[in-house]
């Protein structure tokens, strides 16, 4: 390959090794029928929380996290299993939060909206809309402080732009240049209102200016172009020159979370999007692209399929935890 | 008291807690146009909780307005209108996320009319689905009412029937003040019945659910509701449980818990929010102070939450919050003297 | 005239009369020496709170105001005795409130932080920074709603455009179009805290654009352009056609409150902003226009002066409040 | 117990309140790189009570951060930088701004370790300026603490003398989780001996700052100083005081309380923030749900804040809380068995 040719090759394909793609792939994959095995455990009466699922936005989760060291961090919100497969975690331990279980990640005591993987850098799913916003800040102020060289991105949707935390945070990010990239992923609504309806601006990424950071509006179904944005942000954070904004456009597949009727939208808007589907794309592309094999593909979709199968009947598996524990790690115990 | 004692049971509806309150937000969006409601998804989707309904396709959305999704900015916004010659009936998607907006509750809509030297008014109202037991986990499920109820300027009120839901609101939505409802979300689709067309219930009166002679069970909420069935089970084994639905917490309607407790010489305080700090110690506060004092043949016990967050494991959840067993078992050591 | 002279007159000269800018001319005054006169309240005793004085910043709130309508309606800050003079405040209820006296605006309740003139359209200072903000845009609501045609015209500092009550409500403003005009009084600091180290844009009009709304920074020293920026904020305004924000450039010579060492600034910055004293610019202005001449200044002045010490004597003869009526208008006494 | 009993004067200095927590800050920036302070100018502005002083010349601006004007997303920032490595200590200019702050501190803070299942914790600080007697009024002079005590996560310590503003402060710093202090701001400027060096004060432990027999008074913060002047005037009526400093609010030490009502068989709550639903409710139901209920020979009087925001004119601000004649008249008359 000559350096030109190399240069109009698609970003994925210059930065990443066909192993990463595929297990991009995987991932996607996984969170995908994670979603989808939730929502039958749902329909099927093994959970009594509500959930929010991720189906559509898969692409733009794994994408995202791509140009993240492992030591790099994330904060996450409520449709946050995706962003959690995403960073590395362990399905296993992520059904069994979703059952409630002793051996999921929060102990039974977060679920769905509190997932964490502090091993693999995921700080959290969060509950309060933006309420994630200011806390990567703040660990990237940690970052910066302690000179650890992380850097941290922070996931929210283009509901949470519209909240104080969103406008106060990113103005202290880029005040104080610390290393964090901002990823809203527009699906086009919060909840039921849509984004013209809650932001007048015609991108959300246009805030940027407002905190004189870069800002970018990339198809966040796209592989290529979500990576390569996150990926210059990173850079952009890892060197010390600040924050960066990037709106992710997406689509959910379903409805905000069970209760919802789908009243503000058409079923023909949600047609279009699951004909476009992301991960169908991002095969079809590695397959175009000779990364992998069409046999392959299924291969590894199989394999995810299987994860998920094992996953789940070890949650099932796994205790609940014991009501005496009840008071357990509401504070630190110390040694007296 | 009960204002719809008076009324037949032709000018009675059944419905459900949710209905209720729809019913009264609809009732006041016809007979006055200075009403508005305000919330996030409260207009197409209908409200989290569906309690607004279909109001928007009957009022349109300059009346039930959407909100992005802003309730610092939003609360604010209800205060200026309220301050201004509108009625907002604002809605938190649930009571959580009034952690967001404290300061315009606290500083701005509670002084506003006692630092302006009473120029002014802020007939403002704000709804605030609350509790646990959907399963949402520790940030959504919180029952924060005695924040509020510390705060002089604002009243606070804790309907425990759909008959109360609409009366409070109503009178809610008349009360020249600020008044903060609180829902619990388990409530919403009990059914009761409630009376046609325009009524009120009185801010500020408690009302007794039971009568009885052995102990006197204060409740707020959805504990009213636990506080009966404990009673029935408590009849069985000869407890005879007198139980109070204080409906309103700010103001207490002291005398008739001072009464009730001068009658049965025992006094608990049955509520979800945390123990400490929570309706529970006020109640037992005031009575302590109080002449009744005289009257206790036996300490006041307060059922509470749990000093925990709310877990997500439905058995944590479910243990985190007064149950009808713990009363029964609780108020049955009380009364035997095990307390 | 010929309509082309007019058309270079300076703007204020083509909108108001001899007699509306001889009493813009007075309130400046009038502000001047009410701070002048608290601030020697203060130093002897009198007062036993804080205060916050707008000496420098007469210009930027009288100009602020000129374009309103009596029936139009300000919020304010903690720096609002100038706004509250401007909209036209009668001075002896301002000193018997600022005197903690029964017949001050607030009867003694609020104090210099919570002056209000419901009359003349204050909807009052604000002790919470950004605290009017969303207040104000509720009174537009009311406005829009009510079909008052009013226009609402919310005073904040620079400091205040970093709050995320900021960001919500000119968002909220902006999505229902609301006739509210946010003036952002830019003086530099909020407290010790330069503009430069709290807001990473050149100008906090550029934040603007961020709510798709116009945005304009102007010397709100220069009487011309701060009356014709409001005014095209307000026009627009009551043409339904939603909100403006406009940045106040203006300086104020006095500390943040009694307790600042003015340690975050330099005495020759101080001193350069004193020597261009707005309202000696503004005399200058009307004497060179032949508005008025350099003796009915002067009148205006000492008439102003008058004005004070009156309204100070009438403060201080004024009864405190009773003790007994410490419970009043916590709530509104309804007919039982 | 006093953690600098056993120390010798040579050891003690004379400082004030808010020297002493300077003191606190400057040695634990000294002892641990972790420790950062962050606040609306607190750098060379020296902070809105001058608490921190000239810090920020001998640590910098990387350690001693003024912040924008932002509370939500300051304390947020503490929060997460708290989770992953740093020791932020916050401070807000002054408690009512806390109220735009709750979202963080509640829902995060509070809850992060629990709703993780104890993965992680949140060392994080905060400070909060509180109480009415600067003229400043009614956004400017609330006392808050209860809501932040009725909150299961957090501990919230009110200092009442120079070395327990030190003492406390270290042990919150060293503490793993979030730890919320309020400090009078009419203490500031009191002086008092305290230790050279490094200690702490432990959280959850009260003194009894003064021994007496006839009824025990519970006080925080600067209604402890104002309760000892009280019992000085008591005493010449022949009225024996014993004064509890609660010192920690949550978590409550109720053994102390306890036995001291036991032995006194009287008890007054001694408080500034609004009475009702104040911590005298939760001291007050405390005992009355103990065994120390049975000792009790009187109503247990709760003084707390008047039922109306503070107001401006000095007069009616002072008669707004409790004032050491209040004291004095209400104790003499409990004691009198005029209550
Ligand atoms: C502070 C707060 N307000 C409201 C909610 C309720 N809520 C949960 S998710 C949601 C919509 C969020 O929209 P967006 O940020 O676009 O994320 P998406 O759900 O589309 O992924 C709302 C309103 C909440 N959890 N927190
Ligand atoms: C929410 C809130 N935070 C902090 C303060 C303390 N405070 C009062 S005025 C002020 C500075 C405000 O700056 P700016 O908005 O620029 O107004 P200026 O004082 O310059 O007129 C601060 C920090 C407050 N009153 N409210
Ligand atoms: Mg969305
Ligand atoms: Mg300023």
């Amino acid at each position: 390959m000559t350096q030109q040719e190399r240069q109009n090759e698609p970003f994925a394909l210059t930065r990443y090794t066909p192993d990463q793609l595929k297990d991009a792939l995987r991932k996607m994959h996984l969170i995908r029928k994670f979603e989808t095995a939730a929502e039958d455990s749902y329909m099927r009466g093994l959970i009594h929380g509500t959930m929010h699922l991720s189906i559509g936005q898969e692409c733009s989760a794994v994408g995202s996290c791509m140009p993240l060291a492992a030591s790099d961090q994330i904060t996450s919100t409520h449709r946050g299993h995706g962003h959690c497969v995403a960073k590395g975690a362990d399905i296993s331990r992520m059904f069994a939060e979703f059952f409630g279980k002793e051996t999921g990640y929060c102990k039974g005591r977060g679920g769905s909206m509190h997932i964490a993987d502090i091993a693999k850098g995921n700080l959290g799913a969060n509950g309060i809309v933006a309420g994630g916003i200011p806390i990567a800040v703040g660990a990237a102020l940690s970052s910066k402080r302690l000179k650890t060289g992380k850097v941290v991105l922070c996931f929210f949707g283009d509901g949470a732009n519209n909240e104080g935390a969103f406008h106060e945070s990113l103005n202290m990010a880029s005040v104080w240049d610390l290393p964090v990239v901002f990823v809203c992923e527009n699906n086009k609504y919060g909840m039921s209102t849509s984004v013209e309806r809650s932001t007048p601006v015609k991108n959300i990424a246009d805030r940027a200016a407002a905190y004189a950071i870069p800002g970018v509006a990339v198809d966040g179904n796209d592989f290529n172009a979500i990576t390569e944005a996150v990926d210059r942000a990173v850079v952009r954070a890892r060197a010390g020159q600040g924050p960066s904004l990037i709106e992710s456009l997406t689509y959910r597949w379903r409805g905000h979370s069970k209760s919802d009727r789908n009243r503000y939208r058409t079923k023909e808007e949600i047609n279009i999007w699951m004909s476009r589907d992301p991960i169908d794309r991002f095969r079809s592309f590695l397959v175009e692209h000779a990364v992998l094999t069409a046999d392959e593909a299924s291969t590894i979709e199989s394999k995810a399929q299987k994860e998920i199968e094992d996953a789940i009947a070890f949650a099932k598996d796994s205790p609940d935890p014991q009501v005496s524990d009840i008071g357990r790690d509401v504070y630190t115990a110390r040694p007296q | 008291m009960n204002t719809h004692a008076a009324t037949g049971t032709r000018d009675m509806a059944e419905m459900s807690y949710s209905e209720a309150i729809r019913d009264a937000m609809d009732i006041a969006l016809e007979n006055d146009s200075r009403v508005i409601l305000m919330g996030e998804d409260i207009g197409v989707y209908g409200g989290a909780f569906q309690v607004t309904g279909d109001l928007v396709q009957k009022y349109g959305k300059e009346r039930v307005m959407d909100t992005p999704i802003s309730e610092l900015g939003g609360a604010g916004i209800a205060v200026g209108a309220a301050l201004t010659g509108l009625r907002p009936i604002y809605e938190f998607q649930f009571s959580d996320f009034a952690t967001l907006a404290m300061e315009q509750i606290v500083n701005q809509a509670a002084k506003i009319r006692y630092m302006l030297g009473g120029e002014v008014s802020v007939p403002l109202v704000m709804r605030f689905p609350a509790g646990s037991g959907t399963g949402a986990a520790a940030q959504h499920s919180q029952s924060l009412e005695a924040w509020l109820a510390h705060v002089p300027g604002l009243k606070v009120v804790m309907p425990a029937t759909p008959s109360d839901a609409k009366g409070l609101l109503l009178a809610a939505i008349e009360d020249p003040d600020p008044v903060m409802i609180f829902e619990h979300k388990l409530l919403y689709k009990i059914k009761g019945m409630v009376r046609r067309g325009f009524f009120t219930s009185p801010i500020g009166v408690a009302e007794i659910q039971r009568s009885g002679t052995d102990v006197t069970l204060v409740a707020t909420s959805i504990m009213v509701h636990k506080s009966l069935s404990a009673a029935e089970e408590l009849e069985k084994i000869g407890i005879s449980c007198e139980v109070i639905d204080l409906k309103t917490i700010r103001p207490i309607d002291c005398e008739t818990v001072f009464s009730s407790v001068k009658k049965t010489s025992r006094l608990v305080c049955v509520y979800e929010a945390v123990k400490t700090f929570g309706i529970g110690a006020e109640i037992s506060a005031m009575v302590a102070e109080s002449p009744a004092f005289d009257f206790l043949d036996a300490p006041i016990l307060r059922l509470g939450g749990a000093d925990n967050p709310i877990p997500y494991n439905s058995k944590l959840e479910r243990a985190s919050v007064p149950q009808v067993d713990d009363i029964v078992s609780r108020v049955a050591d009380l009364v035997h003297g095990k307390i």
